[in-house]
């Protein structure tokens, strides 16, 4: 039974162990979204991001995405990772595994959980910049349905 | 059948919530979290009320995003006692 | 300027290293293909597939898909590497890395890889059964252009 | 301008092919590859007709994939000395 797993670690970002955890002998595929840190944000001189996580909260919404694309595309695992913390630039801030047994439905919910997890999952990020400024980045706000 | 002695003027039992403040918000509340006292019934909004009502958090949006134990919520969602309400200004996660 | 890379290498693939050599300081993701050895094909049970490959021409042909793929989608660099020899379930016998400013892109430009590898590129696999008999797997018949 | 002589019975200089066989067809050829004399003019097709003349590699079809110098190439290529010719069965690479 392939599994949802998610995780909010101030850790560096293994991509060989998490490739290997997602991964079972029924897979013939895996896709690795690998989110880094850029250089710049609209033209500003970026020089490291500072990431905060509502982190229980944004495990569980990350778990529920991963199991979401998990029933719409028919993939195995599927294993999201986020770091928080002070990430410097080209380090890896998220990490989306999805392992399946064909590459098209790899392709979709690898892409699925990645615009929800942005739209969605409590996850912060202060841009520092080479001038020293910090400042939030601006971000989604989440959708709210009303109780039935 | 017993009537119940009742009155309005009956003091309402007391409910202890507890906050969680991020990102901006945490800088608006200069604190990560608050335990507030709220009478029994009361709902996200007047949460939300009581808290813009002074200080740094009056910057807050009127109708800002909160998770109520981990689950987005309403604000027209009754609270309970020992419920945790986490302020979420717009995610930027990725 | 970001590049276009090709390997066929009998050696394993370090993911680790093939996204920090695709990825600059311009780039904020890197989507990662990792295509790996199934226990099974159509029901038969697999020990180990055999990879053969004409190493020159397909490093070129490769190439040549990541070069399509950076121009047609924009992303940043395409590193492929495709491995040769004897492969065990689990192992990865290829890996594309697609570097990009943004992500949309470089959804497409795997896709793109990927499919235009299995159609064209000069490599074989030979399965390896359980039951200790092996068999060539059914291919692709590259599309040869008429002269002009 | 002098006219060179000329006659159609003089034998047309030779070219050396270098096949290579792969896969598939490289077990019926039992041999990764085979160096070849073909006439001068000769095209991609000849060779085909040559090598499927006798052995193992009758076995294979009369128009195979074939890249020349490692382009994907037709059967009406024209071929010139020292040319190399990879014989491809359909590809199953990933």
């Amino acid at each position: 039974m392939p599994e949802s797993f998610a995780l909010v670690t101030p850790d560096p970002i293994d991509p060989a162990r998490l490739l290997g955890d997602t991964l079972s002998p029924d897979d013939g595929a895996a896709l690795l979204f690998w989110g880094v840190v850029r250089n710049q944000n609209e033209g500003r001189p970026v020089s490291h991001l500072e990431y905060s996580a509502y982190g229980e909260m944004a495990e569980r919404e990350m778990r529920r995405i991963a199991d979401e694309a998990r029933e719409r595309f028919g993939t195995g695992a599927i294993r999201v990772i986020h770091r928080t913390g002070s990430l410097a630039i080209g380090e890896a801030s998220v990490a989306i595994a999805v392992a399946s047994p064909h590459r098209a439905e790899a392709y979709e919910a690898s892409r699925y959980v990645i615009e929800q997890l942005k739209q969605r999952v409590p996850v912060w990020k202060r841009e520092g910049y080479v001038d020293g400024d910090t400042e939030w980045v601006p971000g989604f706000t989440p959708t709210v349905r009303e109780m039935a | 059948m017993y009537a119940l002695p009742h009155s309005r003027t009956y003091a309402l039992p007391l409910m202890i919530i507890r906050s969680l403040f991020f990102a901006s918000y945490r800088d608006m509340a200069g604190a990560d979290e608050l335990a507030l006292e709220l009478p029994a019934g009361a709902r996200v909004a007047d949460l939300v009320g009581r808290l813009r009502s002074s200080g740094g958090l009056s910057r807050m949006p009127e109708s800002p995003v909160v998770a109520v134990n981990m689950d987005y919520a309403p604000m027209g969602t009754e609270l309970r006692d020992g419920d945790e309400v986490a302020f979420i200004p717009p995610v930027a996660g990725g």
